[in-house]
């Protein structure tokens, strides 16, 4: 299936998310577009401070304010611009069309409500069934996620739930309204790697069994985005740097920076190097933004003027876009 | 969590022993105790207090004192008559019956020759119903202000208020019925609308017999409502303040992100999941006011003269009266150890994290 | 001393021997001890100088708490922890009273995983720095010190000026650097990093470990590396050990562990490790069932045995024992030796 | 001139009180530390702080406010007073005031604050009266006048005697009292002498006294006015608050109950929070056995009923004002700061950066004093003032139901305990010690709610 065949699901026009800190602004996203086509997995991949999580956060308006606003941009979800919506009109849209699951699975519960209750309120706040219904359903989701003895298990409370087993509540929950687009912040970070390959198949195997929602992974970690994600936009510093089909920016990573990350990962199926590929210096602060490229910094090709002037996004092949004056798309892209 | 508990209502008993004892060691140990009493009673009917000298023995027979050292029990080591005043060891003048503290017995007053027991019964449920009409009250006002606050961080609203819960917060109850009575049980500004202390009018009993049930409605609420402010006084800042900071903190949790993803509305997320959250350190709270309750009584009910358990210490300790201080001593020990169990009550009921180990 | 360091190989550093490290558990009415917490139940391990040594598990196998029992962080409860110090002489870390394990602590030094809480927030970094200095060499100069701190800081990749600022004022590598640079400061033989680049950026992760790998070299140290990562572990280390619930499952050199695993869990573990290459063909893939165990309610027998496709109704019977299958490659378990 | 040194006065004081709140105590506070062993260096976290607290004006000028005249209440004999700060007289120096100041702080040793009335151009055997010497050396007319009122007096009664003096068949004890009468007159006329001597010195200004700020001191009684105490406050009078049921002055009484009240609460405070610290700090680091036991005692003494208890000791000691510091320390100051210090002291230690120091071979001794207990004493500042709110209270609690500083002490609950009695006729009993104690207070809470705003900012970021 070529690519212009798919609908787009969710479209990202130049959004920008300012946080004011003691006086000063931060551009935490500073001009991120993108898509995401129905029934894809997109990942978002970026080092901390770069901005991937406020990114979803604006998707679904939920940036503190204050500190943080949505400065500008449009996220145009099935055609039609959130940020154009009234309060109420999101709402129907949060945890019915576009659902969000975190990073912290011990704290995004409510302590003090039961599982049960939590899956249910929002299943009858969205589609106004009965009491008894939703309990059918929160059980039915429940038991889809792979928890047994679902029943039971809905009157207990997240703080009698492992770990893992809260990040599948949270799945369920996620998913019991079969949202067009699923959210994914960090889901697996806190978890161990045997949970984190458990949650990670079930993401994509419940999915599929609700109706193929598209799935917007955020992670650090490029092996996560490896093994799920069909394309991938690489962040850095508040911007997008890169964007490509997962295949090809592993195989070919276009920008520096994507280059130094995945030369810069232990490659235990290789061969052994005794030292590892470094990118040089520190994550520049969110506070204080170089005006060039981002990079420009710690880019072992920079020149002078990637420190002066911010280069554009561009499609370099069809699919692929690179945001760097010095990849021209013939064979710019070091293969490592 | 039972045997959390068990051994929570264990240390009762332990706790109680260890402050009565260290008590009645105080009193028995310090001079001026009931023999002092007596001697000067009788100076004073004999010589009409004219230069008798308190160091004069002669004026009271030895029989005599030691008839009332034997009545108080000086005559027995402090171990001896504090087990006997608990009721675990026989007492002789009782024909060796145990009979104390344990079984209920508290002895008599020397002022008012009553059992103890009985006047503190009587009086205690004054106290409980001011303190309880002001614990409710203080409810009343702290969680909607503190919610308000909460939401409107940083506004006119909160700053202005903030000001007024400091100013309540630098006034202590027993002050802001005093400035109250100033204010409106006197002519100073011409406000002369409600009674000058006191627990009920004079003739509340006859009229109530009399079948005039409204009046002596009114007549309580009238004498009831500078009280209660003071009350109210001593607890607010503290319970508004804790109300907002507690809000403001769950609303700041991930789990309140989370119910706005749900899609759930503001006042849902607001007032089901943070509020629900925030209520607990208000409601574990309970056990502490059951015992400030009572410290702030001696000071109320001395400032609006309310014969309640307050008042009732403080003429016993004005009078050297040691059945009713100890008395009274014995229930505040014991409505606050109550009260602390209670708060674990409550708190393993609204917050079901809790798990007591 | 001990007695028994005639069987404490000549070419042996550390020498773990059978270390149970348990926490009571109170409870009732009168706070009785009432069962135990087996964070570490019986391992044992050596580990050469200069070499490596990975300690791999999920989360509350007791990877961390084992680190912590050898430079007695936590105490421990049985075994014998034997060390063989600069001067030759082999001691048992275990039976060390306070002040005679204080001279060992110069030459064992740890490396946290927290670079923020790692670092006393109200020190300069010089200060930080300078602490174990001032213990294990009260008689240096302040002059000296100072040298030393600039010098170490140059070491790990920082300046020496920078001696006088503050944690907050650095980012996560740059801590961590200097946490480095702590537990350099008294040359120790044996260094044990606990985490030491999970909570660092994938960028700087790739900084740090090089850098470990540098001043291993250099200073000819010894690690006791400890992660959950297993990529960086196999990068890092020249054996590793992985653990499972208190115990360890299977040990072995790390290309060897790598490529043929033993033990089941290793071979799950190592499955369940995400690859950063889509193109690459991979077995399938094998996903443990439910999760770890609470070690309040350790399993009988071989822990692993809830979980593993393997289990027999003999593995409930008793605590497998790590048996040789190759030079330097012990497993835990009877199951898969048997079939070979 | 009497106003011109009036505000002369008032200048010196606030000035000298700034000086000293602002330079000299946190110069030689800093001394004290370096020497005793910390660094009293400011980080960078504290520097933050300390730059958000000044931020926020009200709790930091409240600091100002109240710190400034904490520090000049120290000095409360040499501005408020009924005695000189200098005085001289014919070569004879005395400094009453400042001797008296020098008494109350070292109240280990007894310094001689006594001047005889003789020895400074007055009558009598008893203290000088400072502020009719003032009078007198200002105005050397006010003596002439007082020789020419007692001269006629003295005239009139001279007269009075000879008019009733005794004939010879009067009866004996009759010329015994006109012999009395006459030796009276005859030693006032040698006073009389004494002061017309004296005047010399008043007039060539050889004495001279400097009084302080507010010449009263709190203990004596202003009977110099027609009505029976209490009085009330009046412009006329120059009474600016009244006189108390027995006589004092209104305005040295707030004044010196202001530093008792303060000192009081400061000290509890500082020494419960001393105590505390400890208890805690050794629960929290050693865990254990040593924790379980020391939190039951605490919980069990926690249980103690503090005022009743605190009552019904006062009731037999009498306590004195380090005894009830020492009552409520022991009863009280000392136990909810243990709570929390063992909580904190739990937090840190488990943080890394104390293994680091334990791996090291850091002694507990200085792991306890360097690492843990600046990380975790600093949120304990924020309790400090809302604790010194509660220990005010419980002494003005404490002197109004009578179990509190001995009789006489000025006190804003005696104060009030008097207003209490007399509430209908004097309500300037009631309002001088409220609003003395709602200002000093409200000035505390301000400081307290701006530290721990500086400390711990709450934000609140709507999500809708």
């Amino acid at each position: 299936m070529s690519r212009d065949d798919r609908q787009k699901l969710l479209e990202l026009r130049d959004l920008r998310t300012y946080f004011d800190v003691e006086g000063r602004t931060a551009k935490a996203v500073d001009g991120v577009s993108f898509d995401i086509y129905t029934n894809e997995v997109f990942g978002l991949v970026g080092e901390s401070g770069s901005g991937k999580s406020v990114t979803s956060l604006s998707i679904m308006r939920l940036i503190p304010n204050p500190p943080g606003r949505i400065e500008s941009g449009e996220i145009r979800f099935r055609g039609q611009n959130l940020l154009d919506l009234s309060f109420a009109e999101m709402r129907k849209i949060r945890g019915n069309d576009i659902s969000m699951i975190f990073q912290e699975p011990m704290t995004a519960l409510n302590p003090v409500f039961t599982i049960g209750y939590q899956l249910r309120e929002g299943i009858r706040y969205h589609s106004k069934c009965s009491k008894a219904e939703a309990e059918d359903r929160a059980t039915e989701m429940l038991d889809l996620v792979g928890i047994p003895d679902p029943r039971r298990r809905l009157k207990d409370y997240p703080h009698q739930f492992s770990g893992g087993m809260r990040q599948r509540a949270m799945i369920a929950m996620a998913l019991s309204m079969e949202p067009g687009l699923l959210i994914a912040d960090e889901p697996t970070t806190a978890l161990d790697v045997t949970i984190q390959a458990q949650i990670l198949e079930l993401m994509l195997k419940v999915r599929e069994k609700t109706g193929d929602a598209s799935i917007l992974l955020i992670t650090h970690d490029l092996a996560v985005v490896a093994e799920t994600c069909d394309r991938v936009a690489v962040m850095y510093g508040g911007k997008i740097q890169e964007i490509s089909e997962v295949k090809a920016l592993f195989k070919t990573p276009l920008h520096p920076y994507t280059q130094g990350l995945l030369s810069s990962l232990p490659r235990p199926d290789k061969q052994k190097k005794t030292r590892l590929d470094t990118i040089p210096g520190i994550v520049p602060s969110i506070m204080s933004m170089p005006p060039g490229c981002k990079f420009a910094a710690r880019c072992p090709i920079a020149e002078p003027r990637c420190e002066r002037d911010e280069p554009e996004l561009r499609e370099i092949t069809p699919g692929r876009f690179c945001r760097c004056h010095l990849v021209d798309g013939k064979g710019g892209g070091r293969a490592w | 969590m039972i045997s959390y508990f068990v051994r929570r209502i264990l240390l009762i008993p332990i706790t109680f022993m260890c402050i009565t004892f260290l008590v009645y060691f105080v009193m028995r140990s310090a001079p001026g105790g009931p023999i002092e009493q007596a001697r000067q009673q009788i100076m004073m009917q004999d010589g009409g207090g004219g230069g008798g000298a308190a160091g004069e023995d002669l004026e009271l027979p030895q029989a005599a004192i030691d008839q009332l050292k034997r009545y108080y029990k000086l005559d027995k080591s402090k171990p001896h008559g504090y087990l006997i005043w608990l009721g675990l060891a026989p007492d002789e003048d009782k024909g060796d019956r145990f009979s104390g503290i344990v079984q209920g017995d508290f002895g008599r007053s020397y002022l008012w020759s009553d059992p103890v027991i009985e006047t503190i019964t009587s009086r205690f449920p004054i106290s409980i119903y001011f303190g309880l009409i002001g614990y409710f009250a203080t409810w009343l006002v702290c969680v909607p202000l503190g919610i308000k606050k909460a939401l409107n961080h940083r506004s006119m609203f909160d700053t202005g208020s903030s000001m007024a819960v400091f100013l309540g917060y630098s006034i202590p109850g027993f002050v802001a019925a005093m400035i109250l009575m100033l204010l409106f049980s006197t002519e100073l500004i011409g406000c002369d609308w409600f009674p000058l202390g006191g627990f009920r009018s004079e003739g509340w009993d006859d009229m109530w017999a009399k079948g005039e049930v409204w009046w002596c409605i009114k007549d309580q609420l009238h004498h009831t409502f500078i009280p209660i402010i003071g009350y109210v006084m001593g607890g607010f800042a503290t319970m508004t303040i804790l109300m907002k900071n507690s809000l403001l903190d769950n609303l700041g949790a991930d789990y309140v992100r989370t119910a706005f993803a749900k899609g759930l509305p503001e006042n849902r997320v607001v007032f089901v999941h943070a509020l629900r959250n925030s209520m607990i350190p208000l409601c574990v709270s309970i056990g502490h006011a059951i015992g400030l309750m009572l410290a702030g009584s001696f000071l109320l009910e001395k400032t609006c003269n309310i014969p309640g358990l307050g008042l009732l210490g403080f003429e016993s300790i004005v009078g050297r009266d040691y059945p009713v201080i100890m008395g009274v001593l014995v229930f505040a020990v014991l409505i606050k150890l109550v009260g602390n169990i209670l708060s674990d009550i409550v708190l393993a009921f609204v917050d079901p994290r809790v798990r007591f180990s | 001393m001990v007695n028994d360091s005639a069987d404490f190989g000549v070419d042996t550093l550390l020498d773990v021997r059978n270390v149970k490290i348990h926490y009571p558990i109170h409870g009732g009415v009168f706070l009785r001890r009432i069962g135990e917490v087996k964070a570490v139940d019986g391992v044992s391990f050596t580990v050469k100088p200069g070499e490596t040594l990975g300690l791999v598990g999920e989360s509350g196998c007791g990877k961390t708490t084992m680190g912590k029992g050898v430079i007695r962080l936590v105490d421990v409860t049985d075994g014998e922890i034997l060390f063989r110090r600069k001067n030759g002489d082999v001691v048992d870390l275990v039976g060390l009273e306070r002040q005679a394990m204080r001279p060992v602590r110069a030459e064992i030094q740890m490396i946290f995983q927290d670079p923020y809480s790692s670092l006393n927030p109200r020190w300069s970094v010089g200060d930080i720095i300078a602490e174990p200095l001032s213990v294990h060499s009260p008689d240096m100069k302040r002059a000296e010190r100072d040298e030393q701190v600039a010098w170490l800081l140059e070491k790990v990749g920082l300046t020496g000026e920078q001696a006088d600022r503050y944690p907050h004022e650095f980012s996560g590598g740059q801590r961590q650097r200097v946490g480095i640079a702590r537990a350099l400061a008294t040359r120790p033989r044996m260094v044990i990093a606990d985490e030491p680049v999970s909570a660092l950026d994938v960028s700087i992760q790739a900084q740090v470990v090089n850098l470990m790998q540098d001043l291993q070299e250099e200073f000819g140290l010894t690690y006791l590396f400890i992660a959950h990562d297993l990529s960086i572990v196999e990068h890092i280390s020249h054996r590793i050990a992985v653990m499972y619930l208190g115990n360890i499952v299977e040990i072995g050199p790390a290309r060897t562990l790598y490529e043929e695993p033993v033990h089941p869990y290793t071979r799950a573990l190592l499955s369940a490790v995400p690859l950063p290459d889509p193109s690459l063909e991979r077995p399938e893939r094998m996903v443990l069932k439910g999760e770890v165990p609470s070690p309040l309610a350790k399993p009988s027998g071989c822990p692993f045995r809830t979980r593993c496709p393997l289990a027999e109704p003999s593995c409930a019977e008793e605590m497998p024992v790590l048996q040789a299958v190759a030079m330097d490659h012990e497993v835990a378990c009877p199951i898969v030796l048997r079939k070979g | 001139m009497d106003v011109l040194s009036f505000l002369l006065k008032l200048v010196v004081v606030v000035a000298g009180g700034w000086l000293m709140t602002t330079r000299a105590i946190p110069w030689i506070f800093v001394r004290l530390a370096r020497l005793v062993g910390f660094r009293a260096k400011i980080t960078p976290v504290t520097r933050r702080r300390v730059d958000r607290f000044k931020r926020i004006k009200r709790g930091y000028w409240a600091f100002r406010l109240l710190s400034t005249l904490f520090v000049i209440s120290l000095f409360l004999e040499v501005i408020v007073s009924g005695r000189a700060l200098v005085v001289v007289y014919d070569g004879e120096v005395a400094f009453p005031a400042v001797a008296e100041w020098v008494d109350n702080a070292a109240f280990f040793t007894d310094v001689n604050t006594f001047n005889k009335a003789s020895d400074f151009g007055q009558i009598g055997e008893s203290e000088v009266d400072y502020r009719q010497f003032d009078e007198w050396s200002e105005d050397p007319g006010a003596l002439r006048s007082e020789i020419a009122n007692r001269t006629a007096d003295a005239d009139a009664d001279a007269a009075e005697i000879a008019a009733s003096a005794p004939t010879a068949d009067d009866k004996e004890w009759k010329h015994k009292a006109h012999q009395r009468k006459v030796t009276k007159l005859e030693k006032r006329r040698g006073e009389i002498e004494t002061l017309t001597a004296n005047l010399d010195v008043f007039e060539n200004g050889t004495a001279f006294a400097v009084m302080p700020l507010y010449p009263y001191s709190p203990s004596e009684f202003r009977h110099e006015f027609e009505k029976n105490p209490p009085n009330k406050p009046s412009f006329s009078t120059g009474l600016l608050l009244g006189t108390d049921v027995s006589g004092r002055d209104l305005v040295p009484l707030m004044a010196y109950a202001f530093r008792i009240s303060l000192s009081f609460a400061l000290i509890v405070a500082f020494v419960g929070y001393f105590v505390g610290i400890i208890v805690g700090g050794v629960q929290g680091y050693f865990g254990g056995w040593t924790d379980i036991l020391s939190q039951r005692f605490v919980e069990i003494w926690g249980s103690i009923p503090f005022l009743f208890t605190i009552m019904i000791i006062a009731s037999i000691l009498r306590p004195s004002f380090l005894i009830l510091v020492g009552l409520l320390i022991l009863l009280r100051a000392w136990l909810g700061i243990t709570y929390y210090v063992r909580g904190e002291f739990y937090r840190e230690k488990s943080k890394d950066y104390v293994h680091a120091a334990i791996a090291s071979g850091v002694s507990d001794r200085k792991i306890i004093l360097k690492h843990i207990l600046p990380n975790s004493i600093v949120p304990i500042v924020t309790f400090a003032p809302f604790a010194i709110v509660g220990y005010v209270n419980a002494l003005v609690s404490l002197d109004f139901l009578g179990f509190g500083l001995p009789a006489g002490t000025p006190s804003w609950g005696g104060l009030l305990r008097q207003g209490l009695e007399n509430i209908t006729f004097y309500p300037h009993l009631v309002i001088a010690p409220v609003v003395a104690l709602a200002l000093t207070l409200y000035c505390v809470v301000m400081i307290g709610e701006a530290v721990r705003e500086a400390f711990d900012p709450k934000v609140f970021s709507r999500l809708r």
